[in-house]
């Protein structure tokens, strides 16, 4: 709920609320925790952070690569799960991770849920993770207070999207196309009428993503949705600009 | 299969939610396949008529005089059209793409046999075809890729991560949610999410109803033990099934050993130590994964047995002890394969070659009013490039050689 | 066949005095085998046990529709094991040999499909092999030397005349004069003397035995045509056997049209006005050789149909307008391999390819209403290396200097 | 009847008899001229002249090579047609063509006959033609009187040896072994068995042939046979120390 809340509470002050993404680990965490002042700075209202994966099925080329580098670096879980303390601690928006169920499951879902519940962070994003594949996620979800995030997609049903509501808190998270993260998306006709599905099959706020990338799609969002979530986008700047290229973006965009 | 895709402990579907509409439709239209005789009439009339189905099952007499244990008997999926058991998945789910409406299908592979699979099967049907293979294994199968692309597949090397089936899986799936509505992924083992695994099951299951059939017709009573290589475990499954109520059939499943169990170079889940539970790839089973659950490279001569993970089916059989899993090294799987063709004149496939290994350690305790079964998935033609360089063949390497020289001019 | 091994003028059996004994105990076990039902029973079982026969008759529904002519249905010679008519042949032949006790065979080879099916089956039945073939075709067909090697078989490069299947005839008539009492010749076509041209034919006739009984089966009635390749014609006189008491059903025969008639580079016997009568290799046929009878260098992009000679058989059936005799030339076969294999997910050999070719160039014409088969004598995966060379494919270049690189080190 | 009355006058002057083999137009018709004196001038009784063919079937190595490397000098049937009747004129001994049946068949049988019989050629040795396949072969060569010499192999039954005596003319060439031409053979108790229902089958002259490469070999035929064949020896003395080296090696023979 307290994700929610937050949520809300700054949407009343703006007309759309950002979301970015980080790899951590890469390049390093030094330049994560760089990157992240950046847009806390820069006005972004949430963050969520990817712990890396060796398989992440649903994510592009861009984060993809960045996933492989920062486990060929030695990235551990232990590592960003501290690391997602720090930030909590440092900055006073809303941190998330994202990552895939192998890893939650690993570490130990009760033990991942009570560390995220004491390192502050405030939502979970696991692509892989359908509520009928987590029941026990969900519960534990509840009982730590870390908010379950759902996706909808544009193939998802009228029925489909109300059965993830049931399940889902913090916001729903809205694809906003079909394919991986990454690739540029266009907002036509058909866009806007699956986000008034969306829209009517929930109460949490609407994040949108997936290809979002510069002041002109998020103005497109302006209206239709709560939360532009930025992806790929910051970390292509970063490779080729570096992390101070990220403030100005970010500024850009809203 | 439970209602959410479970064998015992394991298997599910772990997917984006993306694909979860494209699951439910094809989960419908494979339980009415299931249901529908004429669906799998229609199956066996094509895999009869277009490929050589029923594949014989060989008397190997010269192995069994030499082993002086039980009678040694091959099922020939060799002998499949495209050269392996894989014929039989891709023709069962080209059928149902056809039923389900799609026009474009996507395949993962690793050996190149299910790529070459599924690129004969869309020209047969008229699909469009991408099939998605890691870096290495293109470099190890290139003939396949040859193959591949002369019935007109687009293949595309898959260069992240180890640059093995798993990636290539992982690309796959890339694909797919993106190009949902055209495209059916034809999954080429029994793994992945639900419905999949068994579904790929139930088409490999041909082989154990004729297998079945076709010993009690030869021997007159069931085998004792039956003999499968473990890649992803589709060919095992295929043949373990005619066997899986009877308690008197012994299940033997051969993982690849690599350069041994200790050595961490290998792939073997179910025999060893080295794998742990884990979801990954769209399922839950026994991966080769490191403590924080990212998977390792595997390492194995034969790169249709080169994964991490392994069906969820076999998981639950190797749990409920049903099936028992051993390994095969590398080494042993060359030494048989060439007992294996002097003997009898068969080429196994490096994949199949694992089964026999297994089965001639243990078939010399046998008794010789018993039989075994081997299962020969495939055939080792695809893999000379391999045999012949792990042979170290000093006139394949001139010929190789003197070929590049004429393309290096 | 008449006492003295002829079909009508052709056919006979020149040879060394040496080998009269030989030829006179060989056609008694051969007279005795075609007398006794149960041998061909035994063929017939390790036929079905062994290899896969029957083979599959393939309704070819895309490439019908494309053409929009006659139903093409494909006899599909390519799923035996080893991968050709062949396998027919020298399993026959290995029974016969048993039954003769004799412990060694020896093998002509011109592709290499033969001495591959030969090495398969000395190594099934227990034999000392050795195979002769051309120099040239060692080069062309590497593969099939290594199987050949890999089964036990001893593979001897001839270097002398043209390097190809005819000078590997010589010798292996070299090597059986003087090994006469312990080996057999296994003969690899419907060529050479008396009686091999009709007990080939014989062992192949299992091919048109199926094949007539599985289109009246699929199609309701005979096929208005049957095409077939022609090397030394083995397979074609496999198939034609099951129709030539037909008058409604026409046979055509396809011999490698090289460059093209009238560049001199082929292999064009029957069609064509190059050969003239001659004896050479054992027996009588139409030759391709000089005015002074000295055999000319012929020329195919398939190593199987370049051969000097032809069947006898073939030759009366030729004289007396039995059977047609067409031509296919190494472009056209490319571009109907490169067809068939996008239509249909088949790929023939090289050598099958040739009555593709004539069979697609005529299908258009018939009536909907009709069927043709096309015999498809083995599958191309053996050629890979003449076909990617053909196909001029990049990548296979790119990987094959890769590969040599690593030899060269 | 002409050759074997000759040879069986000949036999009577001598122990043995030597035969001798040359390829024509290899390595030159010239060199076959110097060879031929060198054999008749050292008391060669006989002289098989061998007209190339590009299938040799029976022939080993040496004189495969032999009959190879002539056609791709050109060599002609006419030519050895010929060069067969100017040694006939030139030497006072018989000389006979050797070649494979194709020869003959594609100049045409009868006019081969008749050109043989105007060359003077006294007899043809066809190794892969039977009485069985030449019918109309053996007629001709009764009607030109030029005698078709028949070959008697080990394997030969005695029935077999009653019947190709019934056509045979001239000698007997018996084949000393299994094989092809140029490799040794060993004269032990099994030769001489051989040889005897060889001797008991016809009344023909006995040649004995196949790997008699020096006067020891030569030595065991006497009294055994009535002529010795040498055959791939002298083409490879030639090969190697041209052909002055025939007459030397034919005068150790005896
Ligand atoms: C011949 C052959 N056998 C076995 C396998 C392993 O797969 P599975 O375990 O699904 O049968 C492969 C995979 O490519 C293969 O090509
Ligand atoms: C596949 C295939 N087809 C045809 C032939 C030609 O032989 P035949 O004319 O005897 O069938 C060969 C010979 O090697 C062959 O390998």
């Amino acid at each position: 709920m307290q994700l929610e809340e937050t949520l809300r509470h700054k949407r009343q002050e703006k007309d759309i609320l950002l979301m970015t993404h980080i790899v951590l680990g890469y390049p390093s965490f030094e330049t994560n925790r760089k990157v992240v002042s950046q847009m806390v700075e820069n006005g972004v209202d949430c963050i969520e952070m990817q712990i890396p994966f060796s398989e992440p099925m649903a994510d592009g080329p861009v984060i993809l690569k960045a996933n492989q580098d920062s486990l060929a670096f030695g990235t551990t879980v232990k590592e960003c799960m501290a690391f997602g303390a720090e930030m909590a601690a440092t900055h006073n928006i809303p941190f998330l991770f994202m990552t895939y169920y192998n890893i939650i499951y690993k570490y130990g879902e009760e033990r991942f849920f009570k560390d995220c519940r004491a390192a502050k962070i405030q939502g979970l994003i696991v692509p892989d993770l359908s509520p009928e594949m987590g029941e026990n996620f969900f519960t534990l979800a509840t009982t730590y207070q870390v908010a379950p995030i759902l996706i909808y997609a544009p193939t998802s049903t009228d029925k489909r999207m109300e059965t993830l509501n049931n399940f889902a808190d913090g916001f729903i998270y809205c694809v906003a196309r079909r394919g991986v993260t990454g690739k540029k998306s266009s907002f036509d006709q058909d866009f806007d009428s699956y986000l008034a599905r969306c829209t009517s099959a929930t109460s949490l706020p609407i994040a949108v993503g997936f290809g979002i990338q510069d002041a002109e799609d998020v103005a497109c969002l302006k209206g239709k949705a709560d939360i532009a979530v930025i992806g790929s986008q910051t970390i292509r700047l970063v490779d080729e600009k570096g992390p101070e290229a990220v403030g100005p973006f970010i500024a850009s965009l809203r | 299969m439970d209602t959410k895709g479970y064998f015992g402990n394991w298997g599910g579907a772990f997917i984006p939610e993306i694909l979860h509409e494209t699951f439910e439709q094809l989960k419908i239209s494979y339980a009415a396949a299931r249901k529908d005789p004429a669906f799998w009439q229609e199956y066996v009339d094509i895999m009869c008529s277009y490929s050589c189905r029923p594949t014989p099952l060989t008397y190997a007499e010269n192995l069994t005089r030499h082993f002086g244990g039980a009678k040694i008997f091959i099922k020939r999926e060799d002998l499949n059209h495209t050269g392996a058991h894989k014929a039989n998945n891709v023709m069962g789910q080209g059928l149902l793409v056809k039923k389900m409406g799609k026009k474009r299908v996507i395949a993962e592979t690793g050996a190149g046999q299910h790529g070459v699979a599924t690129a004969t099967m869309a020209a047969k049907f008229g699909f469009d075809c991408t099939v998605y293979m890691g870096e290495v294994d293109v470099k190890r199968q290139r003939p396949n890729v040859f193959w591949m692309e002369k019935m007109g597949a687009t293949v595309i090397p898959v260069k992240d991560g180890s640059r093995t089936l798993k990636d290539a899986i992982n690309e796959a799936f890339r694909d797919w949610v993106t190009n949902i509505d055209s495209t059916h992924y034809v999954f080429g083992t029994a793994c992945g999410p639900a419905p999949f695994p068994e579904m790929v099951s139930w088409f490999q299951s041909i082989i154990g109803q004729e297998a079945r059939k076709q010993i009690v017709a030869s021997h007159g009573k069931l085998p004792a033990k039956v003999y499968a290589c473990v890649g992803g475990g589709s060919n095992a499954m295929g043949i373990f099934q005619g066997f899986l109520d009877e308690q008197a059939v012994e299940l033997i499943g051969v993982e690849a050993g690599g350069k041994g169990l200790q050595s961490g170079l290998h792939a073997s889940r179910l025999c060893g130590t080295d794998a742990t539970p884990g979801v990954a790839q769209g399922y839950k089973t026994m991966f080769l994964q490191n403590d924080e659950g990212q998977m390792l490279e595997t390492h194995s001569v034969s790169a249709g047995l080169d994964y991490v993970g392994v069906s969820p089916i076999l998981a639950d059989l190797w749990e409920k002890k049903k099936v028992r899993f051993e390994s095969a090294t590398d080494d042993e799987v060359m030494e048989t394969l060439d007992l294996t063709m002097k003997m009898e004149g068969i080429i196994p496939a490096l994949e199949s070659t694992h089964a026999f290994v297994q089965a001639f350690k243990e078939v010399p305790h046998l008794s010789p009013d018993d039989a075994i079964i081997i299962n020969q998935s495939g055939r080792g033609d695809k893999d000379i490039f391999t045999i012949a360089h792990a042979f170290k063949d000093p006139s394949w390497q001139e010929f190789i050689i003197e070929r590049a020289k004429e393309y290096e001019k």
